[in-house]
C-alpha cells in the first residue's frame, strides 16, 4: 500500500469538518445555558480532529457507528446541521423525528447507521455492517467509534475477535479523551495503551495522537486501505481529551487542574488553525471565510429547530413494529 | 424474490407425509435462503464442518450456500450484534443462541438495540433479524440450560415472539418470521424437535400474529402454544370423554397475541384456562389472565385459570423436574375447576 | 453486628425533618457499612474521587471505609459476577448498576448466577447480594436509559425485587435489602431522588415483602410502587373531594408481593387498579391483576384495572415521554371506572 | 520467588488425582454405556493432568471455580467421590441434593465454590472470591477454569482486566482442549495462543503442555505465589485434548482423524505413569496399589449412588429463597 500525505485541499477539509464540529457544540452549549435547550448533552469538544480526520477519507457509503458522545463523528461524516439540531431539540424535522435525541443520531443516506448510549455497544454492530459489505462483495468500509472505557466491556473483546476471525472491513477508533465518565484511565483499565490490545486478535493496533490531524489522517488512511483490501480489521487509538466534562453540568472536579491545563493548551482546534496558515495550506482569510459559512449553517440550522414543531403524541404509537400500535 | 418460486418447487411434491420439527425448520431455513439472497444464518457449530448445529437444523446449508452460513466464536453479544448491524442494512439474518439462557449474556443487542433502532432512529432503520434458540425441561440439563423466558421479551416493545408447537407450524410461521421487518425471536422447544407431524406445505407461510383454533369446543377455551401444545390436547380428549367440550388454542404469535381469536372463543365457552411451561408468576399466562378478566369480566363463569411450573429454577434430577412441571392432572384439574 | 447499635447511634435523634432519598439511601449504605464489615459496595463512579455516583448516593463511603468502597472498570459482567462470587463467600456486596437498562450487558450474572446458585448448590451456598439500580422517563434520555425491568426479575426466581417510593422507605428497604440472605434488585426512581420526604430513622429497618396502606379508604383499592406513589395520592385527593375513598397502598415489594395485604384491601372495597411507569403490556400489573381476579373473582364489583405506559420504547422529545407515561387524567379515568 | 521442582511424593499425589479423575471417568461412561446412569455428561478425559498438578499445591482454603466440564477439577480439589456420583445420579445424597448435577458441582468445605453451565461466567464469579481474600487479607488462591471457546466471550476480558486492575488473587487457568463443542481452535479464536492475550491486562501469560504435569505444575506454581503474594493474577493456558468428545454420545465427527490419533499418543495418563516408574519416583507395584484403592473408592462411590434414594419433590420448593416458597 503506498500512503501518501494529504493534500492542502484535503487538510482544509479537515479544516472545516471541525470548525463544523467546534461551532456547532459552541453554540449548543450557548443555546442549553440560556435555557433554549435542554438535554443531556455530551460534548465532544476537543476530540474534533478524529471524526474530521477520518471522514474525509471516506465516502456516503462509508458505515459509521457511533456513541452518545457522538455528534462531532455524525457531523464530519455528514448529519447536515439542520436535522442535528431540530433533533437534538426534540423536534419532528430532526432526523429520528424526535424519537431519538443526541443518543440515537441516525442518518442513513450519509452512513450515519446507529448510535448507542450503550457503552461497547457500537462494535458487534460495527461488525454487522462489516459482514453485510463483505458479503456484497463491496468495498464499503466501517468505522466504529467509541472511549477508552469502553475497551474494557466484554461487547470489545467479541467485537474485535470476530472481526478479526472473519476479516471485517472495520475500523475501530478509540478516542481515547483519558476518562470515562469521571474515572481515569488508569483506575479501570489495565493496559498501558489500548492499542496494546490488538494484539489480543492478531491485528494491527495503532496508537495516535488524537489531537493531530495528520498522525489520524495516516493511521486511517492505512486502516482504511486494508479494510478495503480485505485484509480486515484495525485498532486505533487516538488519545485525546474532552473540554466539557462527561455531560453538559459537568464541573469536571476529578480531573486534576494541571492535567486539564496542560489539554487545553494541546487544543487541537486553534493548533490546526494556526499550523494550516504557518504551513501555507491556507490564509488566514480563506478559513476567517470558512468560519463565516460555518457560521451561517449554524444561524440556519439552530433557527430552524427553534422554529419546527414538536412531534404530535401519535408518534409513540409509530415505529414501534412496522404497523401502528393499537 | 417472490414466494411463488418456492410454492412451485418441485420439493413441495415429494414431501413425505410426516416430519419433524427438526427437518421442517431446516426447509424453511434452505426455502427461505433460495428465495432470497439476503437470507443469512450464523451462530455456534451451525454450519456443517461443525456439524451443522447442535440439533442439526441448518444441516446442509453453509454446503448450500457457503458465506451466507457461518459458525461463530462463542461470543453472543458480538453475533447477535452483528446480525443487528447486518439486519440494518438489508439483510434478514437468522442468528441461532445454542440454549435460550443464553440470552442472558445478549440481551443488550436484543432489547436495546435489535427492539428498539426503528423507534430510535424514527423509522429511518429497522431490523428485519430471526433470533431462533430453543430450550425447555425434561433433558436434565439443570438450571442454566432449560428456562422459558418469552416473558422477557413479550415486555419489550419492538420484537416479536413466535413460539410454534407443530412442524408445519414451525416451518411457516420461521418463514414468515424471516420476511418480517421487525425482529423477531423464535423459540423453540426440545421436546417438540422428535416429534412427528403434519409435513409442511413448501413455500406455505404462516402470518404471525395468529392463533390456531387446535380443537374447536363449547365448555372451556384453554390456550397454549410451544410445549403446552404436546400436554392440552391428550387432556381435552380425556375430558371429551367425560363431556367436557374444550376448545383449544395454539397461540403460535406469543406477542403481538391473537386477542381476537381468544376473545372469540372466550365469550363463547365463558371459562379460559391458560398453560405454558415457564415459571407462572409474570409469565405470559398473567398477560393473558389479565387480558381476558379485563375484556370479558361479565361474561367469565369462572375465573381464568393459570397452569405453569413452579416459580423455581429448574432442577436437575429427573422427579425434580417433574415436580417443576405442571403435570396432566394438574391441568385436567384446572380445566374441571373453571366448570365447578 | 446487632441492629441495636445502630438505633443508638447519636445520629438518630439529629436527623432532620425531612430529607430526600438520596440522603436516605446514603445513610442506609453508611450505616450498614459501620454495622457490618462485610458490606462492601462498588460499581462505576461510586468512589469519592470520581465524585461519589452520579446522583452521590455513595458520597463519602470510600472516604469512611477505605477499599471496601471502589469505583470499577465499565464491566457490569464483571464487576456483578465478582459480587456473586464475594456473597457467596460471606461478604454481602452492594453493586451499583448506573441505569437499569444497563443490566442488559449483565442478565447472565443476575438471573442465571446470583438467582440460582442457592438452588443449584442444593442450598450449599448462597448469595446475599444487592443490585441498586436506577431508572425513568423524564429526563429526555431517550429509549436505552429509561425503561423500567423489574418484570424480568420478578419473572426470575431466586431473586426479590425492592422498589421504594419514599425517603424514609428507600433506607429501611435499603437496609433490610442488604441483610437479606438472597438477592435482591433494589430499584430507584430518578424522579425520585430529589422529593423530600419524612426523615428515616436510622437503624429501623422494613421488612421486605411487606406493603403499606398509604392511605386507608373503603371504595377502591389503587395499589402502586415507585414512581407510580408520586401520583396516586394527589389523585386520590382530588377524587376524594367527589366522595371517592381509594385506598391507597404502597408494594415496597414487587417479588415477593404481599398478597394478604392486598387481598384484605381489595375484599373490602371490591375494586382495584394497578399502576407502574413500566410499560403495560406483560408488566408486574399483570401478575397483580391476575392474582387478584383469581383470588376474589366473585367479591370483584368490577375488572381490575391495569395503567401503565405505552407499549413502545420511551421517546426522547419531552411531548412525546409524556404521551408514553400514564397520565393523571388517565388514572383518574381508571379508577372512576371500576365505580361506574 | 524460588520455583521447586516437585519432589517424588507430590509427583505421586499428581498421579493420585489424575487416576482418581481417570478411574472416575471411565467408570461413569461405563455407567452410561449399560444405561445405569442417564446425564448429559461431558468427559474431561485427556485433560486430567491439569487440575492434578495444580490442586496438589492448593489447600481446602483456596477457591476454585469451573465449567460444566469441571468434573475432574472437582475431584482433584477434594469433592468426596461419593458426593460426586450421587450428584450425577440425581440422588438427595449428592452434593447439590441432585439439584444441580454434573453442571452445577458444589463442595464449599474443600473450596470447590462455583460449577457454572454458561461459558465465560466463571470467571467474574472468580473475581468475586479474588476480592474477598484481598479484602480481608487472607493468603487464598483462586483458581477460575474455563475452555479455549470461553476466551472469545466477554466475561473473559472483562474478568481479567477487573483482576488487573484491582490486582486480584486469582489464576485464570484456560483448558485448551482445542475445541469449543464442534468448533476448532482457530475458526472461533483470532489470536494465535491464548496466553497472548495476557498482554491486554499487562499481566503474565502463560503457555503450557497441558498433559505434562511437571509443565503444569510450575506454571501454577509461580502464579500460586504470585496470587500469594498480592501481586495479582496470571493467566495460565493449558494445551491438551478430550477424548470423549464434547458430551457422551458426540462422536466427533469433525475432529480429523491424525489429529485425534496424534492426541490419543499424547494421553498423558499412560505417559505419566511410565515416566514417574521410569525416573524411579514411584514403583509399579506402589502405582498398582494406588489404582486398586482408587477402584475401591469409586467402587463405594458407584454403590452409594446407586443405593442412594431421589430427593422428594418438595425439594423444588426448597433453597429457592432462604425461606420455602409457597
Ligand atoms: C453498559 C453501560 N454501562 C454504563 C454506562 C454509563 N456510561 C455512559 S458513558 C460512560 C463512560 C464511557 O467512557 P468512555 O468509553 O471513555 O467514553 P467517553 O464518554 O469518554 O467518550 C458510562 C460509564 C453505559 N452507558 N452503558
Ligand atoms: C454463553 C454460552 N454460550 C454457549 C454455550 C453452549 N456451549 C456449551 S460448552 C460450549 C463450548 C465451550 O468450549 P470451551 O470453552 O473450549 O470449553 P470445553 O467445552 O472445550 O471444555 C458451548 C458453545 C454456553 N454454555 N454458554
Ligand atoms: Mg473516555
Ligand atoms: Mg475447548
Amino acid at each position: 500500500m503506498v500512503m501518501t500525505q494529504p493534500d492542502s485541499k484535503t487538510l482544509v477539509a479537515i479544516y472545516e469538518k471541525m470548525t463544523l464540529i467546534k461551532h456547532s457544540d459552541d453554540r449548543v452549549i450557548g443555546a442549553m445555558k440560556a435555557g433554549r435547550m435542554v438535554m443531556p448533552y455530551y460534548s465532544a469538544r476537543g476530540q474534533e480532529c478524529i471524526p474530521a480526520a477520518i471522514s474525509v477519507q471516506l465516502t456516503d457509503e462509508d458505515y459509521l457507528v457511533t456513541i452518545y458522545r457522538g455528534v462531532h463523528d455524525m457531523l464530519a461524516k455528514g448529519l447536515p446541521p439542520k436535522l442535528l439540531w431540530a433533533e437534538l431539540a426534540g423536534k419532528v424535522t430532526g432526523s429520528c423525528k424526535g424519537k431519538g435525541g443526541p443518543m440515537h443520531l441516525t442518518y442513513p443516506s450519509k452512513g450515519c447507521m446507529v448510535t448507542t448510549g450503550i457503552v461497547g455497544a457500537s462494535m458487534p454492530i460495527a461488525c454487522g455492517l462489516g459482514l453485510a459489505t463483505q458479503l456484497r462483495g463491496e468495498k464499503r468500509v466501517t468505522v466504529a467509534n467509541f472511549g477508552d472505557g469502553a475497551s474494557n466491556i466484554g461487547a470489545f473483546h467479541e467485537s474485535l475477535n470476530l472481526a478479526a476471525v472473519w476479516k471485517l472491513p472495520v475500523i475501530f477508533v478509540c478516542q481515547n479523551n483519558q476518562y470515562a465518565e469521571h474515572t481515569a484511565y488508569s483506575t479501570g483499565t489495565s493496559a498501558a495503551k489500548i492499542s496494546d490490545r490488538a494484539a489480543s486478535y492478531g491485528i494491527p493496533g495503532v496508537h495516535v495522537d488524537g489531537n493531530d490531524p495528520i498522525a489520524v489522517y495516516s493511521a486511517a488512511q492505512q486502516a482504511i486501505a486494508r479494510a478495503r483490501a480485505g485484509e480486515g480489521p484495525t485498532l486505533i487509538e487516538a488519545k485525546t481529551f474532552r473540554f466539557n466534562g462527561h455531560l453538559i453540568g459537568d464541573a469536571g472536579e476529578y480531573i486534576p487542574k494541571a492535567i486539564y491545563a496542560e489539554a487545553v493548551k494541546n487544543d487541537p482546534y486553534p493548533r490546526y488553525r494556526n499550523w494550516l496558515v504557518e504551513h501555507q495550506h491556507a490564509s488566514a482569510t480563506q478559513l476567517d471565510g470558512i468560519d463565516a459559512a460555518i457560521k451561517t449553517l449554524i444561524d440556519e440550522a439552530e433557527a430552524f429547530a427553534m422554529s419546527s414543531a414538536a412531534p404530535d403524541a401519535i408518534e409513540v404509537k409509530r415505529d414501534v413494529y412496522a404497523t401502528e400500535i393499537a | 424474490m417472490s414466494e411463488t418460486q418456492a410454492e412451485l418447487s418441485p420439493a413441495a411434491a415429494k414431501a413425505p407425509a410426516k416430519v419433524n420439527m427438526i427437518q421442517a425448520l431446516n426447509w424453511a431455513l434452505d426455502d427461505a435462503m433460495s428465495a432470497d439472497k439476503n437470507v443469512i444464518v450464523f451462530g455456534e457449530e451451525i454450519a456443517d464442518p461443525e456439524g451443522g448445529g447442535i440439533v442439526k437444523i441448518s444441516h446442509g446449508l453453509s454446503t448450500k450456500y457457503g458465506s451466507r452460513v457461518r459458525s461463530t466464536p462463542i461470543s453472543e453479544m458480538g453475533f447477535v450484534g452483528a446480525a443487528v448491524g447486518a439486519a440494518v442494512v438489508g439483510f434478514k439474518p437468522v442468528v441461532e443462541i445454542m440454549l435460550m439462557n443464553f440470552v442472558a449474556v445478549c440481551m443488550d443487542q436484543i432489547t436495546n438495540h435489535a427492539a428498539k433502532l426503528r423507534f430510535m432512529s424514527g423509522g429511518q432503520t429497522h431490523v428485519p433479524m430471526v433470533i431462533r434458540t430453543m430450550t425447555g425441561s425434561g433433558f436434565q440439563n439443570g438450571g442454566q440450560h432449560s428456562d422459558f423466558l418469552e416473558a422477557w421479551f413479550c415486555h419489550t416493545p419492538g420484537i416479536k415472539v413466535v413460539m410454534p408447537s407443530n412442524p408445519a407450524d414451525g416451518y411457516g410461521l420461521l418463514r414468515s418470521a424471516i420476511n418480517d421487518p421487525d425482529p423477531v425471536i423464535f423459540i423453540e422447544h426440545l421436546n417438540n424437535y422428535w416429534t412427528p407431524g403434519d409435513a409442511p406445505e413448501r413455500g406455505k407461510l404462516i402470518p404471525l400474529g395468529k392463533a390456531r383454533i387446535h380443537r374447536p369446543g363449547k365448555d372451556v377455551t384453554v390456550i397454549g402454544y410451544s410445549r403446552s401444545m404436546l400436554d392440552i390436547p391428550p387432556v381435552a380428549e380425556k375430558l371429551a370423554k367425560d363431556g367436557i367440550d374444550c376448545e383449544v388454542i395454539d397461540l403460535r404469535t406469543v406477542q403481538p397475541m391473537d386477542m381476537e381469536t381468544i376473545l372469540t372463543s372466550v365469550k363463547k365457552t365463558g371459562r379460559a384456562v391458560v398453560v405454558h411451561e415457564a415459571c407462572r408468576s409474570f409469565g405470559v399466562g398473567a398477560e393473558l389472565s389479565s387480558r381476558i378478566h379485563e375484556a370479558l369480566f361479565r361474561e367469565l363463569k369462572a375465573p381464568v385459570e393459570r397452569v405453569a411450573s413452579e416459580d423455581s429454577p429448574v432442577p436437575y434430577a429427573p422427579p425434580l423436574e417433574q415436580a417443576f412441571l405442571y403435570t396432566h392432572a394438574e391441568l385436567e384439574a384446572a380445566i374441571r375447576k373453571t366448570l365447578a
